[in-house]
């Protein structure tokens, strides 16, 4: 009964509202879009600065004299190493073809083949690179070196971190940010209604009975606004997006944003809570006659 | 265009007595008085004396006349009983219930209990006539097949039966204000106030709404009404009061819209 | 609390004679009639007649009243004279031009020189009495300086001396009633059209602004005054047009409130 | 005089009408503040971008037997090239040394010096890699052979576009989205006072007495929206960014953003456009009376 009573409340709210209603569902269409957008950007960004890192190495060089077994046990040792997501042996025969490809000149006029055998670990994170390092210390028998590109790692973790703060940072902000739009937009609509709120308090309508069709209203508008937001979010990213972006890195893979219903999910969640709880909070000041 | 006002008498309910009326652990023979103004000041920030010392007595049942020039203070009296506004000294009490030690919460049943014509009406302006009249018993929780019944009986009575479906800017000021008369007596309150409700009526539609409100206050609710209206004051002869300046000047049993000295 | 109203004449202006009063390219000797209703029909979407066949003219320097029951179209009528509807059809001249044919551009000039009490006064909420009645004159580009001079003059007039700075909301029914009056002849415009000026009014401060109008009027100014109040229309023994549903039903030089057959 | 009043209206109207002021001058300040972020942001990136395509390089070979003369020549045409940054030469001796210290066994067992001399090239940006490549096409005698790195500079092109094409479509969403919540709020707070335009427009107000104080409302609160927004951000990039990023990355030369003064003249210029216009455009609807 009492539900029914507020969604007719509601609806004839919203329908003779319309100037109100289209402007909160706008602000909360732009909000969610906004940060839905940022959150796929994102997540693509943080894994694909994750592959980047994944492709940094380390390389384990063997004395010229080091023995299978000395080689078996460094190589049983890195398999044992959870940091290393994969680990390749370069023989010095397989080191030589490389560099013969790059410098023909060099190789010919070489007597014996100077390289050694060596291990290349390819870590799953730049801040492993070390980790990597570290647990080859000190170095085993037969290693004759372990190098790892110090500068590049450090370099690498940095870029990282700061593109991974600054996204978080942004989607905070744009967290916050859009909650403060769409509270004020619900402000200002219920502020131009605040003579109607009046009126139902003097005929002696109690604080929920005008709060919950104001709430029901801000909760459609939520609603509307989200999944007005997640189709457009849907259309950019099956349109737009493919056009626009090279296929040889929109199809890169490894690379990948998070789940598009999961980011939908999201959005859905916070307009809703946002357009419902902004009314409701909004209306505590309207309530005090 | 203008619908005949209908006299039906079967449609006036008496107030429902279990409401603010009866003041709780009190024996239902003594009725102890519907309003009782305690020595109330009002006091507009921050110095506008609206009232000042105003203190005097309604019974149940009563029908009385609060008469004043504009700004007198009618109004804020008005106001005082339903909680609008707090006293700047002074108890108001309604239905035996002291308004400055009412509960927040109970604010609402308060207001339900007293029917009140605003002088500037207070419609919702998003809802019809026959929308603003439902909305007084929708608050209360009363089914939409009584709804459906009693609002087109009370919006028949004020004579606007054809006019159930228009907005309150498509009404004339006149119609505006009989809906506001048929939202306050609809549910048959124990009290009715009415601030100038024929302020914008012509004379005979007037007292059509005269000839209900008395019929309303035979059925037992007690009614308080600021007015000008000097001819119908006159010809009543009921209790009087006159403010001037916030003062009670004058309280007759049977009194005129002048004092007799003039 | 209550300003007597003053009687000062001074500061009562005669009608700006270069306004609409004056029809282009005719001689100031035969005065053009200032309010002509030519077979006015005005149906308010989808279906409601709110005036059929209206015709009428008032001549310029005339007082003329309209009375009828809620509802039969006074307000409405009034309304067309400002242009804020547009008849169904008909024509309306007002100060000799065609309303119809007015360019949009020339609505603000119009009603510059047509002063009007709203019946629901109109006031605007964020500007103090003063600012309201002011507004009316900046409108115009009056020079600061008079302003300053006029409002409060005006503004006593109506007995609101004290309550200059005062928001709406902080004023009385009657007091906002009087600001409408106080901001409608505050720059002496050739017509004035009243909604109920004095509906929120006791009789005593009605009288006063009865005899406010009576002056304007006798200073040249054509009023047009729609009203319920019975006593007042019958003592003034002027013109008086009735609406009854939408038509004109009478219209006698020196009328009562009701017919005479009555 | 009319200006006089017109302030004066407005000002009333701000003070008097604190809620929408508020809100309208919130909406101001969280559109040009995201979209400054964004702009300092992108423009930092595409810098960014810039310098690691700069680092690209296009080499040319000499042959062994290449004269001087000929050497001079190829350095007069590279030089000529505005799409060359910098050029460096690097000497057959040079290259050596260089590779000592790589691969020391391997320059040990050396008889000859293998290595040619050698131009290094930096072009401005990716795409000019292939542009000075391809100007020393035909090779000039002398010239045993010009590399680039050619999937390298692909990848780094796509990458770059991406970038660009992402901040740009973000910059442009954004503006978008900040002129529509602009728009919006202002409607909102028009909206709540259609009433009083009415009655302006009876007591015989002209379209533009009306409409002058509220676009100079509109007008005031682009200007505190924006001022508060660049205040804000130069908050941000004073106290937040430093603690925040890596000096290493921050600090580094070459990598800037657009100065902060363009940035900010950009926002206040966006403000008080949206401010005013938005408050002109949107009395439209209600100065029809
Ligand atoms: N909110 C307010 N703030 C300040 N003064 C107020 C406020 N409301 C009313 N007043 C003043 O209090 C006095 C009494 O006002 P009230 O509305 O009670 O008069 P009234 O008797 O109803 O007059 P009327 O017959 O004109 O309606 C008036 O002088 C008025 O200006
Ligand atoms: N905007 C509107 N839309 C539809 N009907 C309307 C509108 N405005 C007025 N009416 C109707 O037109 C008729 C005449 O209205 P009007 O306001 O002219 O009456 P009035 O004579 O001024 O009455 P009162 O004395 O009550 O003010 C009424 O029946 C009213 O319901
Ligand atoms: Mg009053
Ligand atoms: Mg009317």
């Amino acid at each position: 009964m009492r539900t029914k009573l507020f969604f007719s409340e509601a609806f004839r709210s919203l329908s003779g509202n319309i100037s109100t209603t289209v402007a909160a569902t706008l602000t909360v269409l732009i909000g969610m879009f906004l940060l839905g957008m940022f959150i796929a950007l994102g997540s693509w960004v943080l894994s694909w600065s994750d592959q980047v890192e994944g492709q940094l190495e380390v390389r384990v060089f063997f004395e010229q004299d080091a023995t299978p077994n000395q080689i078996n046990r460094v190589g049983d040792q890195l398999v044992a190493l959870p940091q290393a997501e994969s680990i390749a042996f370069v023989s010095s025969a397989d080191a030589l073809d490389r560099m013969e490809q790059e410098f023909p000149e060099l190789v010919a006029n070489l007597s014996s083949n100077p390289l050694p055998d060596a291990f290349e670990i390819k870590p799953g994170s730049a801040s492993d690179v070390e980790v990597i390092a570290a647990a080859l210390e000190p170095v085993p028998p037969g290693v004759e070196s372990v190098t790892f590109p110090r500068e590049v790692t450090e370099r690498v973790r940095e870029v990282a971190s700061v593109i991974e703060f600054v996204f978080l940072a942004a989607a905070v902000i744009l967290l916050i940010a859009s909650t403060i739009l769409i509270a004020n937009t619900i402000r200002l609509s219920i502020f131009a209604r605040r003579r109607e709120i009046e009126v139902m308090k003097l005929v002696g309508a109690s604080n929920w009975f005008v709060r919950g069709p104001f709430m029901l209203e801000g909760l459609i508008c939520g609603l509307l606004g989200s999944i007005s937001a997640i189709v457009l979010l849907f259309l950019g990213r099956e349109f737009a997006l493919p056009k626009l972006i090279p296929p040889a890195i929109g199809g890169d893979s490894g690379v990948s944003a998070w789940s598009f219903e999961l980011v939908a999910l999201i959005i859905l969640g916070v307009g809703l809570l946002l357009g419902a709880a902004g009314a409701g909070i909004t209306l505590r000041r309207f309530l005090r006659v | 265009m203008q619908d005949s006002i209908e006299t039906s008498q079967a449609v006036l309910r008496p107030p429902d007595q279990a409401g603010v009326a009866e003041p709780p652990g009190e024996s239902p023979g003594s009725q102890t008085p519907m309003i009782v103004f305690d020595d109330v000041t009002k006091v507009y920030e921050p110095s506008v004396v609206a009232l000042e010392g105003a203190s005097f007595t309604i019974e149940t049942g009563e029908f009385a006349f609060l008469v004043g020039a504009s700004g007198s203070g009618k109004s804020t009296l008005l106001r005082l009983i339903l909680k609008e506004l707090e006293p700047t000294s002074g108890r108001v009490i309604v239905g035996g219930r002291e308004l400055g030690r009412l509960k927040k919460k109970l604010i609402p049943k308060l207001r339900r209990n007293v029917g009140c014509v605003f002088q500037d009406y207070k419609l919702l302006p998003r809802h019809t006539a026959y929308e603003n009249v439902a909305y007084a018993l929708k608050v209360q929780g009363i089914p939409r097949r009584e709804i459906r019944q009693r609002v087109p009986e009370v919006l028949s009575m004020v004579g606007l039966a054809k006019k159930m479906s228009s907005f309150p800017t498509e009404l004339s000021g006149g119609e505006q204000q009989r809906v506001s008369v048929a939202r306050a007596v609809v549910n048959g309150p124990p009290l009715l106030i009415c601030d100038e409700p024929t302020g914008n009526l012509d004379p005979d539609t007037s007292v059509g709404i005269m000839q209900l409100l008395y019929r309303i206050n035979m059925l037992g609710t007690t009614v308080l009404m600021a007015t000008h209206d000097r001819e119908m004051v006159d010809k009543m002869r009921r209790r009087v009061i006159a403010l001037e300046r916030g003062q009670v000047v004058r309280d007759e049993r049977r009194g005129g819209y002048r004092a007799i000295e003039e």
